[in-house]
C-alpha cells in the first residue's frame, strides 16, 4: 500500500444495465482524507459509483483501485470500505449493540472486546447506553448514528455515506451535519458522501464531483463548482443562477459565451443610479418578489431575458417597479461551449 | 315408531343404503357376471347404496352415525349392535325365504337375543391361511408359520414376510392357535379368554410383532402386499385368495389343523332405517338362491341358504364344499368378548382386547 | 432492490433448489404414468404396457365419477364464497381497530388450520350431534369453510395492513361514504388477495379428505370417492385419469392467479 | 355557490354511512361479529365439547360412556402404549418438520432471490401444483414407489444399489421388510405431502428480507455463508415457523398416510380415529386430540411472538 | 353562508390521543382566499389540525367552523374541503383520468362530463394528455400534480395540502412551489399548507401559524414570524437565529429581554473598525468558516457567546482571526418574558 496512492481511483470506470448506462467512463481519484461528496439530479448514477466503491456493482469497464490496490473482483466483504445506507439497513433481529458489534463478530473479535468497541463506538455518536435497545424503539437520527457506528467500528479506510441525512428534518439534518463533519475530522477517514442537497454538499466537502447522466461534468472545490461552474448544467443545478445567452454576456461586458451569474451578485438600484466601472448594469421591472427570511427575491424582466437577484430582506422594491440591475463585470462566469 | 318392526311389507321408498363388506354387493361393476344388485332394483324400484367398510369396527362406527338401513355385521359386530341398540328386531315373517336358511344359522347367538332374532344370516366362512405356493410347496399344516419365528420351506426367515389382520379380534386366532399349542392353558373357547389364557395370547402375538412388517387392514390392500410387498402367508379370506389366483398369482389357502375363526354375516336392519320398505325387500332378495350361489362363489364364502350349493354356474356344485361347507363345526366364528361368558368365570371384554391390541401394534 | 444482474447463483443452491423440486414433481410424474397403464386393480413397475383407453373409460362409463365430482365443486364454492365473506369481514375488522383482545381473536382465526383436521372433524362432529343436526352437504360446507376462513383471513389481514389508509382518506375527502369507498377503493385493492386466498381455499376444500370424513354422512365427495376407489380398486387408472384432469384444469387458473397477485403486489406497494 | 359544509342526497347508504362514521366501535362490532360467531363460538364451542369427553369414561363392562367427571381417561392417556404413541407422532412431526425445512429452504431461497419473471412463475407454479393435486393419488403413486417390488427397488436392481437399500432397510427402529412398512417411508411421504406448505411461507419471509440487509452484512465484512447464518437466516425464521404450523400439526393429525405407509404402529391420528370407532371410546379420542392441541396451543403462542403470522 | 365569516375557525379546539395532546386549544381564524401555512418541528400538532379540518379527527374539545357553519360530526365525505395527501394517495388501480375524475363519479356526474372536467383539472396542472397513463408511471412532481388535480375537480371552497412537496427533490420542489402560489392566486381557494420547510412557507404563505407541541406560539405575516419573533422557539425554529440574553442584549444597546438578532444582520469588520452611531459591535474570534455557496456562515466566540454572521461568498476571513462584528441595533428584536 502507498501512501500515495489515492483513497479511491477510477478509471475509466463505465457500468450499464441493459440500455442504461448508470456510470459512464468515469474516472476521477479521492485523496485519502477527503470529504467528497458526489452531487448530481436523481438517476445520474451518484449511488452506482457508491456501489461499485463498496463491491456490490463491478465494472463493465475499466478499473477501481483502493488504497493502490486493484479491487477488481474483490467481493465487499473484503474491502476495507464500509458503507451507511440511505435508510440504515440496520438488522431488525439485533440490537442496537449487537447490530454495532456485527463487523467484529464476524471478523472473530471476542465477545468482551466487542462489546467494548461497540460501546466506545457508540459513545462516539453520542448513543451511550443504547446498546440494548431494538432499532424498531429509535428515532430516524438515532437510527442514522447507529448505522455510522456500525461502520466506524470496523475502522474502515474509506466511509461510503448515500444520502444519510435524506430522511431527517431540517434541524436534526444540520445537527448531523455538523457532527459527522467533526467526526471525519477527528478520524482522518475518507468520506465519500451522497446527497441532493446542494447546500449540504457545499458546506461539508472538501471537494464535490457533479454527476449527469452517468458522467462526471465537475469536480472541484465547492468554491470551485459554485462560482466557476464550468458548465450551464452546473450553474444551473448547483444554488440557483442566472444563465446568460452569448449575445447578453457579451453587451454587458462579458465574453460572448454562455454565461453564470449569481443572484446574489446582482444589486437593485433605483432606475438612474450610477453604475461603478467595474460592474454592468441591465434595466428592467420587477415582476416578482418573493420573501425568503433572510433575503428576498427579485424577479426583473429586463429587455430580453429575467433576471433574478436575490437582495437583503427589508430592500423596498415593488412589483412594477423600473429598476436599475447592476453587477460586477468579475460576477460573470464564461462555461464551456456549448455548455 | 322407531324400532318396532314392521308388520307388513309395502311400497318401496326408492332406495335403500347398505353397509357392507368389500365384494359383497356386486352390480357387475367388476366383474359382469357377478351382478345381484341390477335386477332387484328394476323390480322392486328400490336404488341400492353401498358404503363399504373394512373392519368390524367401521361397520359399528357408520350404523352409530346412522343414516343407513341395513348393515352386513359380522358376529364381533352384530351383538354390539344390538347392545348399542343401533339395529331393530326383524319379522321373520315378513320374510318368505326364511325357512331356507340353513338350520345351523337361524338361531345363531350372534343375532338372536332372547329368542328376538335381529338379522338375516347372509354369508359365512373361514379365516383361512393363505400362502405363496412357490415358497410353499405344500400347504403349511400349522399357523405356527405366522406366529413362530422360523425358516420358511424355500430356506429365508418369514421374518417380515407373513402378516397378521389388523383387529383386535385377531387375538381369538391366537388363542385358537395356544388352544392346541398349549393345551395346559385349557382354551376352550378363543372368545372367552380368563386373565391367564389372554396374557398368553397376548404374549404370543407380542413376539409376533417382530414378524409382522404391516398388518393388513383392508382386504384388497392385502392383495397388492401378496402382490408387491413380498408377503407370503397370513390369515385371509378366500375373497383375497380368489382375486390372486384371478390375477395368476402364486396364491392358495387352507385351513390348518388347528382349525380357523370365521365369520358368519348377518343383514341387520338400523333402528332408525328410513326406508324399511325397500330393506325388508332386500333382506328378502339377499336370501335368493342365485344370489347366495354367486356371492358364494365370488367372496369364497359358504351360502346360508344350502340350496343355493346346487346348480348355480359360478359356483359349481363342488363350490360348497371347497368353500367350507362341510367345516361349520371346527369354525369359531367372530363373536364380540365380554365379560360375562359361558366357560369362564370372569373373560377379558372386547374393550380391553382393543386396548392391548393397539399396544401390541406400536411395539 | 438492485443488481440481480451480476449476482450468479450459487452452485449448491441450484442444486438442491432443482433436486428438491424433482422431489415435488417425480411422483407427479407417476401419477400421469399410470393413468396409461393397461393394468387394472393394482399397480406395479414398470407398467407392464400403456394405453389411453382409461380416459374414455373415465369419461363415458363410470357415471359414478360425475356426482362426487359436482359434490366436490359445490362444497368447495360454497366453502369458499363463505370464507371470503366471513374471512374478509374478520381481517377488516382485525385490522381497522384495537381494543382490548383483538390479539387473542386473531389467535383464535388461525386455530382451525393449525389444529390438525381430525380434531377439527371430531369437534365439529360431536357438536352436530349433541345438536342433532343431521349430516348434509351443509355440515361439509360447515367443515371446510371453518378452515378455508382462515386462509381468506390470512391474505386478506396481509393485504390490508399494507393498504395504505390514505386510499381510504382520500376516497371519502373525494365526497364517497363508507360503502362507495369500500366498493370503488377497498375492494379493488385487496381483491387479488382475496383471489389467492378463495384460490387456496378452493384447493384446500377440493382435496379435503380428513374433515369431511367427519361432517360428511352418506355423501361422497371426490376424495372420498378417490380413498375407496385406491383401497378397492375397480379400475384404479381411472383414479390416475380422474387426478390428471384435475391438474391439467387447475393449472391455468393457478397461473392467471399468479400473475393477478403478482400485479396486485406492484401497485399496492406503489403508493408510496 | 354550494355551502361549505355541504348537504348532498344521503339515500340510505349516505344514512347508515353517517351512522358509521360516528359511531366506528359499531363498525367493528358489525364486522366481527360474524366472524366470531362462528369460530370463537362454533368451532371454539365444538373443540370444548370434544374437550368436555375426554372428562367422561369409558365403561369397560357395557362400553358405554359414562358421564361423570374422571381423570382416568388421561391416566388411560399415559399408559405405556398411548404414551408410546404421542411419542412416535411427536417424534415423526417433529423429524418431519425440520426435513420439510432443509428442503424447502433452497427452494424457497432460489425462487425468493434469483428467480426472476418466467423462472419465477416456473417455481410458482411447481410449488402450487404438487398443492392442487390429489392428496390421495400422490400417497397412492408413493406407495407404488416405496413398495418392496415397487421402483425404489427396481432401480436399485438395476443400478446395482440392491445392498444399499437392504443397508438402509436393515437399519433398527426405522428400517423394516420394505420401504413400504418402515417409518421411513412414512417420513418420506409426510415430507413430501407437506413440503409445500413449507416453501410458501419461507418464500414469503424471505422475500420479505430487504436486500440491501445482505448488502450491508458483506459490507461489514461477512461472506456470503455468514451473512446467510447471521443474517438471512434469523429473519427467515418467522416464515419457517410459520410453515412448521402446518406441517407440524397436519402430521400430528394425518391418519391417512400412517395407514397406507407404514408399519402398522399407530400415530395419533390413527389412534383417534380407531378409538372413537372402536368400542365407541369416545373419552380416550377425546383425551387423544388433547394432546395436539395443547402442542399447538404452546406452538402458536411462540410463533406469534416470533411474528410467523405475518407471512402464515 | 355568510360571506364574512372565515374561511376556517377553530375555537379553543383540542384533539387528544392517550395522554399526548396532539392539539391543545387551538384557535385560529383563517380568512377567505388566504394561502395560509402551518409551520412547526415534527410531531406539533400541523397534520393533526389538517384533519381536522378534514374531518377525519374530530375535536375532543372546541369547535369547527367552516365558512360559518358547524363541522361539528360532519364526516368528511360531506365537506366541501378537499385534501392533498403528503404521499398523493393516488388510487393505484385507477387510471390518472380515473383518479381526477373520483370526487366527480362519486357525485353522480355523468361519464362524459367528468372525463371533460378531468381533462380540463389535468390540463390546469400541465399534464393534459396522462388521462389514460398509470399512477405507477408517473414521476414524483407528476403524481403530486395528479393529486392536486384530483382535489381541485371538485370546487373546494378549502384545500388542504400536507407537506406536498416534502418528497421532492429541490429543483422541482422549486418549480411546484412556483406553480402551486400561482394557482391559488387565479383560482382565490383558501389553501391551508402543512410544510416543515421554512423557505416554502417564508416564500409561499400570506400568513403563517407556528406550531409547537399542539399549541399555536405565533401567528403572523411570513415577516411578521422572521423579523419579529415574539419567542425564542419562533427565532429559533424559522431561519437560523443568535439568541443574546437578556444580559447580553441590555450590554448591547438592546432592551434587558431574551433578543434574537439574524446572522445576516451581523457584519464582519476588521477589529479596530468604527462602529456607527446607530450600531452595536462585539469583538471575538472566528471559530468556523462553513461555505455555503450564496454565503459563508461564520462562527465567531466573543467572549460571552458564539454569534453566527452570515456574509455573501468571498469575504477574507479566516479561522482564528480577530473580528469585529457590527449590526445595527434595530437588528435586535426583544422576545416576550420567559421565551
Ligand atoms: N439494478 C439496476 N437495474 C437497472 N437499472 C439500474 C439499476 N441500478 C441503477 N439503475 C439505473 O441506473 C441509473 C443510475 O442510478 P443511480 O441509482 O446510481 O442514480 P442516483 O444518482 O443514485 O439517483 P438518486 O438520486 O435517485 O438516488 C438510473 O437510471 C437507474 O434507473
Ligand atoms: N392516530 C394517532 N394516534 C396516536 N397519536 C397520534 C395520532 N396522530 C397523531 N398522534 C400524535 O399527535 C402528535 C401530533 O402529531 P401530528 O401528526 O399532528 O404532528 P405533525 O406536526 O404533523 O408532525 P410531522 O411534521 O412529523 O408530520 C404527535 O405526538 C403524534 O405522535
Ligand atoms: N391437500 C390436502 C391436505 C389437507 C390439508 N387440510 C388442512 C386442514 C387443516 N385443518
Ligand atoms: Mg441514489
Ligand atoms: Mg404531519
Amino acid at each position: 500500500m502507498s501512501f500515495m496512492s489515492p483513497a479511491v481511483r477510477f478509471q475509466n470506470v463505465s457500468r450499464r444495465f441493459g440500455s442504461v448506462r448508470a456510470v459512464d467512463n468515469v474516472s476521477l481519484d479521492i485523496e485519502p482524507g477527503e470529504f467528497f461528496a458526489l452531487l448530481g439530479p436523481s438517476g445520474s448514477g451518484k449511488t452506482t459509483c457508491l456501489r461499485l466503491i463498496a463491491g456490490f456493482e463491478q465494472p463493465d469497464e475499466g478499473h477501481i483501485e483502493i488504497f493502490g490496490e486493484t479491487a477488481d473482483g474483490v467481493p465487499p466483504y473484503r474491502r476495507n470500505v464500509n458503507t451507511v445506507f440511505q435508510d440504515y439497513a440496520l438488522f431488525p433481529h439485533m440490537t442496537v449493540g449487537e447490530n454495532v458489534a456485527y463487523g467484529l463478530m464476524i471478523k472473530g473479535v471476542g465477545k468482551a472486546e466487542r462489546e467494548e468497541k461497540a460501546k466506545s463506538a457508540l459513545a462516539m455518536v453520542k448513543l451511550a447506553g443504547y446498546e440494548s435497545r431494538r432499532t424498531a424503539q429509535l428515532s430516524g437520527g438515532q437510527r442514522q448514528r447507529v448505522a455510522l457506528a456500525r461502520a466506524l467500528v470496523n475502522g474502515p479506510k474509506v466511509l461510503l455515506l448515500d444520502e444519510p441525512l435524506g430522511a431527517l428534518d431540517l434541524k436534526l439534518r444540520e445537527q448531523m451535519q455538523e457532527e459527522l463533519k467533526s467526526l471525519q475530522t477527528s478520524l482522518g477517514i475518507t468520506f465519500v458522501f451522497v446527497t441532493h442537497d446542494q447546500g449540504e454538499a457545499l458546506s461539508m466537502a472538501n471537494r464535490v464531483a457533479i454527476f449527469n447522466e452517468g458522467k462526471i461534468v465537475q469536480v472541484g472545490t465547492p468554491s470551485d463548482v459554485y462560482e466557476r461552474p464550468t458548465s450551464r448544467f452546473v450553474a444551473d443545478f448547483v444554488g440557483s443562477s442566472n444563465v446568460l445567452s452569448p449575445e447578453f454576456a457579451a453587451t454587458h461586458g462579458g465574453r460572448a459565451a454562455w454565461t453564470s451569474l449569481r443572484p446574489e451578485k446582482i444589486q437593485i438600484a433605483p432606475q438612474n443610479a450610477l453604475v461603478p466601472a467595474a460592474c454592468a448594469h441591465a434595466k428592467g421591472i420587477v415582476t416578482a418578489i418573493s420573501y425568503q427570511g433572510a433575503v428576498t427575491r427579485i424577479t426583473v424582466a429586463t429587455e430580453k431575458l429575467a433576471l433574478i437577484a436575490t437582495t437583503p430582506a427589508g430592500t423596498d422594491v415593488r412589483k412594477g417597479d423600473s429598476v436599475s440591475l447592476i453587477w460586477p463585470k468579475s460576477a460573470m462566469v464564461a462555461m464551456g461551449e456549448g455548455a | 315408531v322407531s324400532g318396532d318392526p314392521l308388520k307388513s311389507v309395502g311400497e318401496g321408498e326408492g332406495q335403500v343404503d347398505i353397509v357392507a363388506w368389500p365384494g359383497y354387493i356386486e352390480r357387475g361393476e367388476s366383474d359382469k357376471n357377478y351382478d345381484w344388485v341390477t335386477d332387484f332394483e328394476k323390480e322392486t324400484g328400490c336404488k341400492v347404496n353401498v358404503k363399504t367398510a373394512a373392519t368390524s369396527d367401521e361397520m359399528v362406527t357408520l350404523m352409530n352415525q346412522g343414516g343407513f338401513d341395513l348393515v352386513t355385521a359380522s358376529g364381533d359386530a352384530s351383538l354390539r349392535l344390538v347392545a348399542g341398540k343401533k339395529v331393530q328386531p326383524i319379522n321373520i315373517q315378513l320374510i318368505p325365504s326364511w325357512m331356507k336358511i340353513d338350520p345351523r344359522l337361524q338361531t345363531a347367538p350372534w343375532h338372536t337375543v332372547d329368542d328376538v332374532h335381529y338379522g338375516v344370516p347372509y354369508q359365512w366362512g373361514p379365516n383361512v391361511l393363505a400362502y405363496n405356493t412357490n415358497v410353499f410347496k405344500e400347504a403349511p399344516k400349522s399357523w405356527s408359520v405366522v406366529f413362530e419365528e422360523q425358516n420358511l420351506p424355500d430356506g429365508k426367515s418369514n421374518k417380515g414376510r407373513v402378516q397378521a389382520y389388523d383387529g383386535p379380534i385377531y387375538i381369538a386366532d391366537a388363542a385358537l392357535y395356544l388352544s392346541k399349542k398349549k393345551p395346559e392353558l385349557g382354551i376352550k373357547n378363543p372368545y372367552e379368554l380368563n386373565k391367564e389364557q389372554y396374557a398368553a395370547a397376548i404374549a404370543l402375538l407380542q413376539a409376533q410383532r417382530a414378524l409382522i412388517g404391516r398388518y393388513w387392514h383392508d382386504a384388497t390392500v392385502q392383495v397388492d402386499d401378496f402382490k408387491n410387498e413380498g408377503v407370503v402367508a397370513s390369515s385371509s379370506w378366500p375373497y383375497q385368495v380368489n382375486l390372486l389366483q384371478a390375477d395368476k398369482k402364486p396364491i392358495a389357502s387352507t385351513i390348518p389343523e388347528e382349525g380357523a375363526t370365521g365369520w358368519a354375516d348377518t343383514t341387520m336392519m338400523h333402528v332408525d332405517a328410513k326406508h324399511p320398505n325397500c330393506a325388508y325387500k332386500w333382506l328378502e332378495h339377499s336370501l335368493n338362491p342365485k344370489l347366495q350361489g354367486d356371492l358364494a362363489s365370488w367372496f369364497g364364502s359358504v351360502p346360508t341358504v344350502p340350496s343355493a350349493c346346487k346348480g348355480n354356474a359360478l359356483l359349481t356344485d363342488t363350490g360348497c364344499e371347497t368353500n367350507g361347507f362341510g367345516n361349520f363345526d371346527k369354525i369359531w366364528f367372530w363373536r364380540t368378548p365380554t365379560a360375562k361368558c359361558e366357560k369362564e368365570s370372569s373373560c377379558v371384554p372386547y374393550s380391553q382386547w382393543a386396548k392391548d391390541y393397539i399396544a401390541i401394534l406400536g411395539k | 432492490m438492485s443488481s440481480k444482474a451480476n449476482r450468479s447463483t450459487p452452485l449448491g443452491l441450484r442444486i438442491s433448489a432443482i433436486a428438491g423440486l424433482l422431489f415435488l414433481h417425480l411422483p407427479l410424474a407417476l401419477i400421469f404414468l399410470y393413468a396409461f397403464t393397461t393394468e387394472e386393480k393394482s399397480f406395479e413397475f414398470p407398467p407392464p404396457g400403456l394405453t389411453t383407453k382409461w380416459f374414455g373409460v373415465a369419461w363415458s362409463s363410470r357415471p359414478d365419477i360425475w356426482q362426487p365430482l359436482y359434490l366436490s365443486l359445490q362444497v368447495a364454492a360454497i366453502a369458499t364464497v363463505l370464507a371470503l365473506i366471513f374471512g374478509t369481514l374478520a381481517a377488516a375488522a382485525l385490522s381497522r381497530a384495537r381494543f382490548f383482545g383483538r390479539e387473542t381473536i386473531s389467535l383464535l382465526f388461525v386455530l382451525p388450520i393449525a389444529l390438525p383436521g381430525i380434531i377439527t372433524g371430531i369437534a365439529l362432529r360431536s357438536a352436530f350431534d349433541i345438536m342433532s343436526i343431521p349430516f348434509s352437504v351443509w355440515t361439509i360446507i360447515l367443515g371446510h369453510a371453518t378452515f378455508c376462513i382462515v386462509v381468506v383471513y390470512n391474505n386478506a389481514v396481509a393485504r390490508f395492513r399494507r393498504l395504505n389508509g390514505n386510499l381510504v382518506e382520500a376516497s371519502m375527502d373525494l365526497g364517497a361514504n363508507s360503502f362507495q369507498t369500500f366498493r370503488h377503493i377497498i375492494l379493488p385493492q385487496i381483491g387479488t388477495a382475496l383471489l389467492a386466498g378463495g384460490m387456496l381455499a378452493f384447493a384446500l376444500s377440493f382435496d379435503e379428505v380428513i374433515v369431511t370424513t367427519f361432517t360428511a354422512g352418506q355423501q361422497t365427495t371426490l376424495p372420498i370417492w378417490m380413498l375407496s376407489e385406491l383401497i378397492r380398486p375397480r379400475q384404479r387408472p381411472v383414479t390416475n385419469v380422474v387426478a390428471v384432469f384435475v391438474f391439467i384444469v387447475t393449472l391455468l387458473p393457478i397461473l392467471a392467479a399468479y400473475y393477478l397477485t403478482r400485479e396486485g403486489e406492484h401497485t399496492g406497494g406503489s403508493s408510496k | 355557490m354550494t355551502a361549505a359544509v355541504a348537504e348532498r342526497q344521503r339515500g340510505i347508504g349516505g344514512a347508515i354511512s353517517d351512522l358509521f362514521f360516528a359511531r366506528p366501535q359499531l363498525v367493528t362490532f358489525l364486522l366481527l361479529t360474524p366472524p366470531l360467531l362462528w369460530i370463537g363460538v362454533v368451532y371454539i364451542g365444538s373443540l370444548f365439547a370434544l374437550l368436555l369427553q375426554s372428562f367422561y369414561s369409558l365403561d369397560d363392562f357395557s362400553g358405554l360412556v359414562v358421564h361423570e367427571f374422571t381423570l382416568a381417561t388421561y391416566e388411560q392417556l399415559f399408559e405405556a402404549s398411548n404414551a408410546q404413541i404421542i411419542l412416535r407422532t411427536v417424534t415423526m412431526a417433529a423429524l418431519v418438520t425440520v426435513a420439510s425445512a432443509i428442503i424447502a429452504f433452497p427452494i424457497a431461497y432460489y425462487a425468493a432471490r434469483y428467480a426472476r419473471g418466467w423462472t419465477k412463475a416456473l417455481f410458482y407454479l411447481a410449488v402450487m401444483m404438487p398443492l392442487w393435486s390429489s392428496y390421495l393419488v400422490k400417497v397412492y403413486a408413493w406407495k407404488l414407489i416405496l413398495a418392496k417390488e415397487g421402483i425404489i427397488t427396481w432401480f436399485a436392481n438395476e443400478l446395482h444399489l440392491r445392498w444399499l437399500l437392504d443397508g438402509i432397510l436393515a437399519l433398527p427402529v426405522v428400517g423394516g421388510p420394505s420401504l413400504s412398512f418402515s417409518y421411513i417411508g412414512t417420513f418420506l411421504v409426510f415430507v413430501y405431502i407437506w413440503l409445500p406448505y413449507m416453501i410458501l411461507p419461507t418464500q414469503a419471509a424471505l422475500e420479505r428480507v430487504p436486500a440491501n440487509f445482505i448488502e450491508a452484512s458483506a459490507d461489514l465484512g461477512a461472506d456470503p455463508r455468514q451473512t446467510f447464518r447471521t443474517v438471512i437466516f434469523p429473519l427467515a425464521l418467522p416464515g419457517i415457523v410459520a410453515g412448521s404450523i402446518f406441517t407440524f400439526s397436519l402430521t400430528l393429525g394425518d391418519y391417512i398416510i400412517p395407514q397406507i405407509v407404514g408399519n402398522s404402529r399407530l400415530m395419533i391420528g390413527q389412534a383417534v380415529y380407531t378409538l372413537q370407532g372402536t368400542a365407541g371410546n369416545i373419552p380416550l379420542a377425546a383425551a387423544f386430540t388433547v394432546v395436539p392441541m395443547l402442542i399447538m396451543a404452546i406452538y402458536l403462542w411462540m410463533a406469534k411472538r416470533m411474528g410467523a403470522f405475518n407471512v402464515l
